[in-house]
């Protein structure tokens, strides 16, 4: 098969499907010209995620990624969540075909343009972070 | 939800090997082991099948024997045609023109040749798919060394208007090749009437294995050999013959003429039947390639806001293979050429669906297939950014509503 | 006279398709339709066995498998080979390196790169067919793209020191590629000891059927694509994947590696056997080719004072299929270029006889054989102009009468 | 098949292999670097051709054309003899293959030599004959 069972498993059944009402931020990555886009929501407490819920326009593995790393990031610390490297996405779901390792990265600047924004809309980007956002700029992908 | 049995709707993509077919190829692997090159009992043997395979394939295309070559595959056709006539002219005729919808096996092949300092034209196409035969006339230099332009296209199904382009390039004194691997099995070929020089096959698109293909080059046309070696296809195609895909590709051509138009008017309707289907039950889809210029087997379908990849995949989980324009299934970021080239918007063109139907479809298969088909474009629209932005009127979709499908036959007749 | 069961003497030039691996492609055909390049069920179904198949043909000459890559013959494996090379240099690296007694898959392919400005040296041989390493390095230039070197002759036999030529060429950092088209199912093949850069090896020489070849490309070695297409085996060999043959490939290397010694050594024998007897039998007669360096099933002679062509069909009529240098046999004037190239005069080269066997050979089909090929001698000599003018003492013969077998191997071990 | 049954019968049964001892001429042509050599004697009485035995070296259609053009002229006279062309001979044959041709030339060649030499040593060439051995040098082949 293309994909692992997981991958499988995480495209047809994909875990925090939607939107959050009244997120604590949200970020988009991605852009339709190139085949995929990500849009996460945080529900965040007390530097807790409480909740993320995404959509995602994209392949097999962009939906994959997307439900894996909202599972993955559900009850952690930002600072846990910004730790979140698509490597480590790609692994909980037994890996992906090399040629699909891109869309991994979608998950992982997701995530951080949502914390991201947070952050902006909180006070400002502490400044030991503002390197971990460069990947938001490594990727033709970002919007 | 899912279904026992498979569905296949890839025919553009292969096709199952032919009953008929398999049981040639397995009674020449078992008694015909001689090379049809050597001279003694064994050799001569496989030498008349050979030719007797030729003279069959010949017919079935007006051509004569002597005109037909055998290659591995419709890639070799094509790169043989293209690098055989440009590399003739090297250093002399140094301009190549084609179309922008071509098949890889013609644009790679003409990338590579850009690489040796030839100067390629990439024809645009209307947004039907159609290359225009004055267009092809203003492009024609007296440096070109061939033209090659295929007779159907493999993603939306557009056929070309060959007879009109070939003239064309007859009158200006061009090769003209077409690539002719999606029409074979299809529509009629006869290549005295289209007027070609050269022309490509590929028997896994009409019931013979993937591995065995045809160059018909006209009697008189002299291009450089690209298989070098051995004096095997008099001369001009080195290579010991695979004759059990040889005769297999003979009987599979045979098979797929016998009935052609009987064939080809109950994929017609079909088709149509799917696309009428299609085109009322899910909103904002859209056609794409020619109505009336097309393969009867070949639907191409844009559903706006979601992608290919993972409408394939749910398709497949349903029981239903297809294949896709999306970027995705190819491994690169840019979705389908030709789909882009018709004037699709990459979204669009990402979000693609190629349905090529065999004779074996029924009502029955296309009922359930719209009713799989609309649950799942339903499902990945809910997870979509882009229709979330649509539903929350932040954006306006590219494809109208309701009563696109009808809509776009009225201006198309 | 003529026997009832004919008796194939022309494993070198093809092998009848083994029983398993025609069960094995009759399967393929009918249970894997899917396009490997397919995402879904089907077409990744047919990917695995593209893969499976793949990891055994490298396992089984110490290759990874993304270094084999399959094509259509040895024909295009050594096409791709010498041009992907040759044309990845193009304007820069204009030299080639081949011998002269490659097979013309290899020559001609180098003539054809001539007609683009290529310069080509043809390495000589020695008497036994042999190029010497020396004779390559000194050969090396400083715009050297490649060394295409056989590693086994297919119509004498002469194995040629691969190891040492490739360590040349490595020392020189010059790409270089073998032949082993022959050697593949008679030698082992460990690409690590022999360290070549690439390796041609072809289906049918070893009981898959004419049509599936293979090239091994070392990884790290660039080479420019030859079949240029869609994006099929990793991008570097365009065109849909022939399965039913990749997977009977797979099987008849694993078939034919299984028991390689064994079958080597009792071909060996068998051959050695078959000289003895037709060198003790008929007088002026020839081995050509190494004695010690030698593919286990190969044997050639000339026979003085009579032509190759009537020699095999004499030899046909009475069973058995064996082949030659003749010019007659391959349509042009001059014999065999290998035969030549060992030195033979022109009138030696012309009565020229391979005998490649296959292990279902036995004493008492070889004793059936020498007796019926002195008959035919004999009777050729008896109708041959340049016999009688030997008789009559007007010459003399080019090989001596008698015991000339003896002295022959006297002089080499 | 290769070849014609035709072909095959005279080529596995060639007629008038041989020498005549009193050959009243001879003739050959070819050489053994290109790979066929044919030579004819003919026995002439009364400028009839009574008997005529060949040898060859050579394929199998160098042999058959051979035996069939020794059987077409014994019992000729020198003129009719002369008349013998390659294609006459090849398609008594019921044809050769097409790269064959060349073979049956040697049949034609040979005899044409065979009877120059007879007019040579009977009194010269008749002046009007002369243009009927040019074949003899229009091949490669000839000695
Ligand atoms: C040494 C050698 N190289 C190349 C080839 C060509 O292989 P194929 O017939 O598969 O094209 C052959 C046999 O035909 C061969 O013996
Ligand atoms: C239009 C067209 N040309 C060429 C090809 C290449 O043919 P093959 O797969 O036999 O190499 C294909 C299909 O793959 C095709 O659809």
């Amino acid at each position: 098969m293309l994909y692992s069972d997981k991958v499988m498993d995480h495209f047809m059944n994909p875990r925090n499907v939607g939107e959050i009402d009244d997120a604590s931020a949200s970020g988009t990555v991605g852009n339709a010209k190139c085949g995929d886009i990500m849009k996460v929501d945080l529900k965040i407490e007390n530097n807790i995620i409480v909740d993320a819920k995404f959509k995602t326009f994209g392949c097999g593995s962009a939906i994959a990624t997307s439900s894996m790393a909202t599972e993955m990031i559900i009850g952690k610390s930002l600072d846990e969540a910004l730790g979140l490297t698509n490597k480590a996405v790609a692994e909980a779901l037994d890996g992906l075909p090399p040629i699909k390792m891109h869309c991994s990265l979608l998950a992982e600047q997701s995530v951080k343009a949502a914390i991201k924004s947070y952050y902006e809309q909180n006070g400002g980007i502490p400044e030991d972070k503002k390197n971990l956002f460069d990947v938001l700029q490594e990727d033709e992908h970002s919007v | 939800m899912a279904i026992t049995s498979r569905v296949y709707l890839d025919n553009a993509a292969t096709t199952p090997v032919h009953a008929e077919v398999i049981d040639e190829i397995t009674s020449v692997m078992r008694e015909y082991y001689g090379n049809p090159s050597s001279i003694y009992t064994e050799g001569q043997k496989s030498k008349e099948l050979l030719e007797r395979s030729r003279d069959i394939v010949a017919s079935s295309i007006n051509a004569e024997g002597r005109e037909i070559f055998f290659t591995a595959s419709g890639t070799e056709s094509d790169n043989w045609a293209i690098k055989g006539a440009a590399l003739r002219y090297f250093g002399q005729k140094m301009h190549i023109i084609t179309s922008r919808i071509e098949h890889h096996a013609v644009l790679h092949t003409c990338e590579s040749l850009a690489k040796l300092g030839y100067d390629i034209t990439y024809l645009p196409v209307d947004e039907d798919g159609i290359v225009s035969p004055e267009a092809l006339a203003a492009a024609i230099r007296p440096d070109t060394a061939i033209v090659s332009i295929m007779m159907a296209n493999n993603e939306i199904g557009t056929i070309q208007p060959i007879k009109e382009l070939a003239s064309v390039c007859r009158e200006k004194k061009v090769l003209f090749h077409t690539d002719a691997v999606q029409a074979a099995g299809s529509l009629p070929i006869d290549i005295i009437d289209l007027g070609v020089d050269m022309l490509s096959l590929s028997g896994h698109k009409f019931g013979a294995p993937k591995g065995i293909g045809a160059l018909y080059i006209r009697k008189g046309v002299r291009i450089n050999n690209f298989m070098d070696g051995g004096g095997q296809e008099r001369n001009r195609r080195a290579g010991t013959e695979n004759l059990p895909y040889i005769a297999g590709f003979a009987k599979a051509i045979t098979i797929s003429m016998a009935d052609l138009q009987i064939k080809a008017d109950k994929l017609t309707q079909l088709r149509n039947e799917l696309i009428e289907k299609v085109m009322n039950t899910i909103p904002h889809t859209r056609l794409n390639g020619s109505y009336e210029h097309r393969l009867p087997g070949n639907a191409n379908f844009s559903f706006e806001f979601i992608e290919g990849e993972s409408l394939l995949l749910m398709l497949d989980h349903m029981g239903f293979a297809c294949s896709s324009g999306s970027a995705c299934t190819s491994g690169s970021l840019d979705p389908s050429h030709v789909l882009l080239s018709i004037g699709l918007p990459h979204e669009i063109a990402h979000g693609s669906l190629r349905v090529s139907i065999g004779t074996s479809l029924t009502s029955e298969i296309i009922d359930q297939f719209v009713v799989s088909l609309e649950q799942i474009v339903m499902r990945l629209r809910q997870m979509s950014p882009l229709y979330e932005d649509f539903i929350k009127n932040k954006t306006t979709p590219i494809i109208p509503c309701t009563k696109c499908y009808k809509e776009q036959i009225m201006k198309e007749v």
